[in-house]
């Protein structure tokens, strides 16, 4: 076991796997001699030589372009997108020809990559770079979408993603990246994609959250619960595509009252898909309305404001109340 | 830049070989072989057109007209190779093994239209305009990062080369040395924009020279141009030696698809006169053949007949063969299926008796 | 009046304000000459002239980027993209450009731009032409997205688009461009954006639909109100974004019963956040959960399968017995 | 293809005019008006650098080494042409109209940050690498469709030549006769990925080949290089003449921007040197100016005594001015504020007390 803070878990995770299936390439914008702009590719060039780590040119569509027909070909390639705002540029690559090859060729292709990228409020970034994009993928098939919001479950989730046999958005969360150190074991393992993790057991309301935002939770949980003598139950999802709607609903049948807590806009984003489905098949649980508290339903705003457009403790807390007051 | 990307010729409009050009080296066996391809697309295309207008089939883009382009291409490659076509490739994707069935299950949009057999190596035909010309970057550049003799080729439209996509492919191709084909078939429009409008340079070719990337201009219905010059790409590709842009000038003779298109808006009768009748692909090659006693109209007739009773057998063999269910193709969306879409799963089955 | 059919009327609404406005210009793929793939622009360039409706190159992010930077400059660009799949193409025109600007510079700049676009499913296309991928916009602050379902509705919509000072994303639905004819009148006038109109009155449920849906929908309700004895209301939204919840409230308020229909995808479609939406503000109005009649959530299946695939009649009718018999 | 695009260069790093080479006709006035500018440029940029050190900015994109570029392609243009720049590209924008304050309200990402004053021709910088060149494109265009005798001038970096949006915006503003001038500042670098990755193609300059584009390679450096070559290319603009495609070769002194980048990791320290030392754009101007007895200490001190007031006057007054609210951000989504939005704002102001 060694402390690691997120982005020494997602180098490790890298690195390990590297070591043992030579497939595995890592290519983007300055993941090369620049070891990434935070870093995250740090040493993997000088280890692993040039010919499996790329400093690209600077096309996201390229870099995913190619990255999908090489994993259709049997490579297993990473690929970075520097900032989450930009996978605008690379949108058709990840939604027509990595999300759909599978689907598309009835499996007689599949894309068994990697696109890493940061996002997440709070750095005081330019604009396009903080952005949560993430229900737009939410609403494409075909590819998973996966949140670490801890050291131990990015290199366990970056290692199932790598192994995964269909293409995965991994989400890093940039101020995480340095804010938490953690224990993290130095061999390979793997966090299974697909599957939420309950942080923390609670009766009385159920707040469900990913990324940064759940550690945000965590505190304004540890406050509710002291103020109102409740208990709250925090599910971190770890993973938005596919949804693991078992472990929500077990949680809802306990407490009938739940938050969502995305730093994504409000319209349409996961909250959005997560209400709709308990209101499918937990209507008759719930206590009170379902609470949403995320950003509201704007563009990102300029860094100086951004503290207060994202959800904050105080917010939640909030959320948490008016969910347990109804 | 016409003088710096000259048109390549070797088999002139009245199947001769132009003075001073060699022909590639090909045994009668060989040659022939590439006719009887070149008149099974011809046969393909006037028979999916009218399987088309009879219901039968789906969305088809006709090549005729194209044929020296994809037969050549595809003629010049190895079964080893990959190709990644467009929309219009059924010719070449056919050459490389993909069977007519298959092309049909395709055009129809029936189950598995775009599962090619494991052992043909080409990627299903790109519908998002220049989008493939990535895949062949990343697939030629693959190559050469694990030592593989193979070459990527790639066909896309002249319409394709204004999309930012294509400029991506190109460029990545050239920085990373990729062991990928580039071949334009330049047929004059997209759609309806012609070529002028299209784009403000002279020629397709010297767009190599944005990449650093050799480029080279031929004659997209001479069957011989067209062989000899991926053969060439093909060379320089396997020893490492780079990516080529190829730009062959052909034509279209057909509309741009069979959903309501109408050439007779946007070009002019006589200029599809003078391609039909002055620079057709087939008949010049039928010319050359004849000349050195390799074409007869019996073998001709013979061909016909087997392209015919083929075609016939796959769209009857289509035509039987299951569209496909909703609850099956869910078992492609994922290697494995989450839990919610296999509850999903379930509710679609239970469809079956709502739906109407 | 005259009766038109969809396309016509659309084709008129361009018309109609192109006499009347010099700045406005339309843009797109074979829009020119050929007079639009589906004939929307026909005789457009013969009226007008080369220097208002152009043939662009095969660009579609230099088709949406131009078109923003000339609408900032007092403008008012009608780009075509042509088929609804091939936004991805230009997502970050759309998103980031076209959406953001008056937001990104304080209310400087303007984009009054319309984007048209054919979706839908039902004509048999191939590959990424009938994609639903509205709910992708609906999460996108700052572009206004409208989905007409009759001839009448879509010269309304489009000409009220085209005065509008902000993007407007125009959907135009496939099946429907030739389907129907209806009395639409020669002069110009406006159908609101932004205001979702009741089709038809009804007490015991409330079916949600836009576009296409609308259609399916009615005759669905003709059958489950003969079979049942029930009277259905039918909500179509004419516009996704913004959303009009005060009529869908007041329909809740009555009937207490709800079906979402579109042919998007389930997760993470309009349909979520109009259900979300109840759950906050009408859960104790709610007899029943809410229920989405959807396509499913894979890849847009090939041609041959589309009508299984999306929602059909049969499915629509199941979706309000299951709302009414719970 | 550098014999093809030989790097125009007027003013060599000496200071001197090269031989046979004719500097553009400007008054004394406007020589010491461009140098001043240049080195107000000079100083804002190194007191940029110690405000975003302070914690006083922030983003922040170093363009010391770029003065001339900047100053030059500003200079050549009228106050009524248009300007699309990047984040970099601050230096031109400010000699266009946008106040120092404007530019550090935008860096620290306050209210109102990208509002530049309505009677600036200047959009916001742009982030998206190589969006600007389709406005840019867009904008050229619109002055070309309605006889408005204006120019769109568009910075952006060697690395924005591989975005797909490069491409497409160099192909419009080519087919459309743009009155566009695209300005590459070529300063070897994206980041940390040097030019020979970035692409094959020896020089910026060719790739105007692929437009059928005027494309021309110069000094960027060199003042009187970049003054003349965007008036000339203005000058072909305006007569309708179509866009030109300019690469000037240049360097950025400092690191790619304050947040994090450490040049030492992907650039040799000689080469920095060699650029800071040799090939100045301000020095050598300076060093004109001085021969021509247009330039003194004394005023060299003045003009910085006078900058630096302004930049703390500006950083004062922009940290003195409101930093902004949610609620007010919202009325900038949509010219009217929809229901559903308008009933989110009062929820935002509700948050005001929450919040911390
Ligand atoms: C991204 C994208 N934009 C637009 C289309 C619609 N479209 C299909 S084919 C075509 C023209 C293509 O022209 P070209 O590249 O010359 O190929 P050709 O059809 O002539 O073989 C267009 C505009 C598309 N399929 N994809
Ligand atoms: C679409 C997009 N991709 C990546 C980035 C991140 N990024 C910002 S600047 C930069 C390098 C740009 O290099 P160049 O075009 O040479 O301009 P320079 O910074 O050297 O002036 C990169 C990769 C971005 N802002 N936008
Ligand atoms: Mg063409
Ligand atoms: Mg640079």
């Amino acid at each position: 076991m060694a402390m690691m803070t997120m982005i020494q878990a997602i180098n490790d995770a890298m690195r390990v796997e590297m070591e043992r299936d030579e497939n595995i390439i890592v290519l983007g914008e300055d993941v090369g001699v620049n070891g990434g702009v935070f870093r995250a590719t740090d040493g993997l060039q000088k280890q692993f030589g040039k010919d499996r780590v790329f400093d690209t040119p600077l096309a996201e569509s390229g870099i995913v372009g190619t990255a999908v027909a090489m994993a259709a070909l049997g490579m297993r390639p990473i690929a970075e997108v520097q900032f989450g705002g930009f996978v605008y540029e690379c949108m058709d690559q990840i939604c027509t020809q990595a999300a759909r090859l599978r689907f598309r060729t009835g499996g007689r292709f599949q894309v068994p990559m990697v696109i890493r990228t940061p996002y997440g409020g709070g750095a005081k970034t330019p604009e396009m770079h903080a952005d949560s994009f993430e229900a737009y993928f939410m609403h494409t098939p075909g590819i998973k979408v996966v949140f670490p919001s801890t050291p131990y479950d990015a290199k366990g989730l970056l290692i199932a993603a790598i192994r995964d046999n269909d293409p995965v958005l991994f989400y890093e969360n940039m101020p995480l990246y340095r804010s938490v150190r953690q224990e993290v074991p130095e061999e390979a393992y793997v966090v299974p994609i697909g599957k939420a993790n309950v942080v923390k057991e609670g009766a009385d309301v159920t707040v469900i959250a990913y990324g940064n935002m759940v550690r945000l939770s965590e505190q304004a949980i540890a406050q509710v619960e002291k103020e109102r003598g409740v208990t709250v139950e925090l599910i971190d999802l770890r993973t938005i595509s596919p949804l693991d709607m078992d472990t929500i609903f077990d949680s809802v049948d306990k407490t009938g009252r739940v938050v969502v807590v995305h730093e994504a806009i409000r319209t349409g984003g996961v909250g959005a898909e997560i209400i709709a489905r308990i209101n499918e098949e937990r209507i008759l649980k719930l206590e009170a309305p379902c609470v949403r508290v995320t950003a509201p339903d704007t563009p990102y705003p300029p860094a100086l404001v951004e503290d207060k457009w994202l959800p904050s403790k105080g917010r939640i807390v909030a959320g948490i109340k008016k969910v347990l007051d109804f | 830049m016409q003088n710096v990307f000259p048109m390549r010729q070797i088999l002139d409009t009245e199947g001769k070989i132009v003075e001073g050009q060699i022909p590639p080296e090909l045994s009668d066996e060989k040659l022939k072989h590439l006719y009887r391809w070149m008149f099974r697309l011809r046969v393909y295309d006037a028979l999916s057109i009218k399987l088309n207008r009879q219901g039968r089939l789906g969305f088809y883009a006709p090549l005729g007209g194209q044929e020296a382009c994809q037969i050549g291409a595809a003629a010049a490659l190895r079964k080893t190779d990959w190709i990644f076509p467009s929309y219009r490739d059924l010719g070449a994707s056919m050459y490389h093994g993909w069977p007519i069935a298959g092309t049909y299950k395709w055009s129809r949009g029936q189950i598995d239209g775009m599962k090619i057999p494991e052992d043909v190596n080409l990627f299903p035909p790109q519908i998002i305009i220049a989008q493939q010309t990535i895949h062949a970057a990343g697939a030629g550049w693959k190559f050469r990062l694990k030592n593989e003799d193979h070459v990527a080729l790639t066909f896309f439209g002249d319409g394709a080369t204004s999309e930012g996509d294509f400029h991506e492919g190109l460029n990545f191709a050239a920085v990373m040395k990729a062991q990928t084909i580039f071949f334009n078939q330049n047929n004059g429009y997209a759609i309806s924009v012609p070529l002028e409008q299209q784009t403000n340079s002279e020629t397709i070719a010297q767009k190599a020279i944005a990449y650093g990337m050799k480029g080279i201009r031929i004659d997209g219905n001479d069957i011989f141009a067209v062989y000899q010059t991926v053969s060439e790409a093909a060379e320089r590709a396997r020893r490492g030696e780079g990516p080529t842009l190829i730009e062959a000038i052909t034509y279209r003779l057909g509309p741009h698809s069979m959903s309501g298109d109408d050439p007779t808006r946007y070009r002019p009768q006589t200029e599809e006169e003078e391609w039909k009748e002055g620079k057709d692909p087939v008949k010049r090659f039928r010319l050359y053949l004849e000349a050195q006693g390799l074409w007869s109209q019996e073998w001709e007739a013979e061909l016909e007949k087997e392209m015919k009773a083929e075609i016939s057998a796959a769209i009857n063999e289509v035509q039987r063969a299951p569209i496909g269910e909703v609850d099956e193709l869910m078992e492609f969306v994922f290697e494995e299926m989450p839990a919610d879409l296999k509850k999903q799963q379930e509710e679609v089955r239970s469809w079956k008796g709502a739906a109407e």
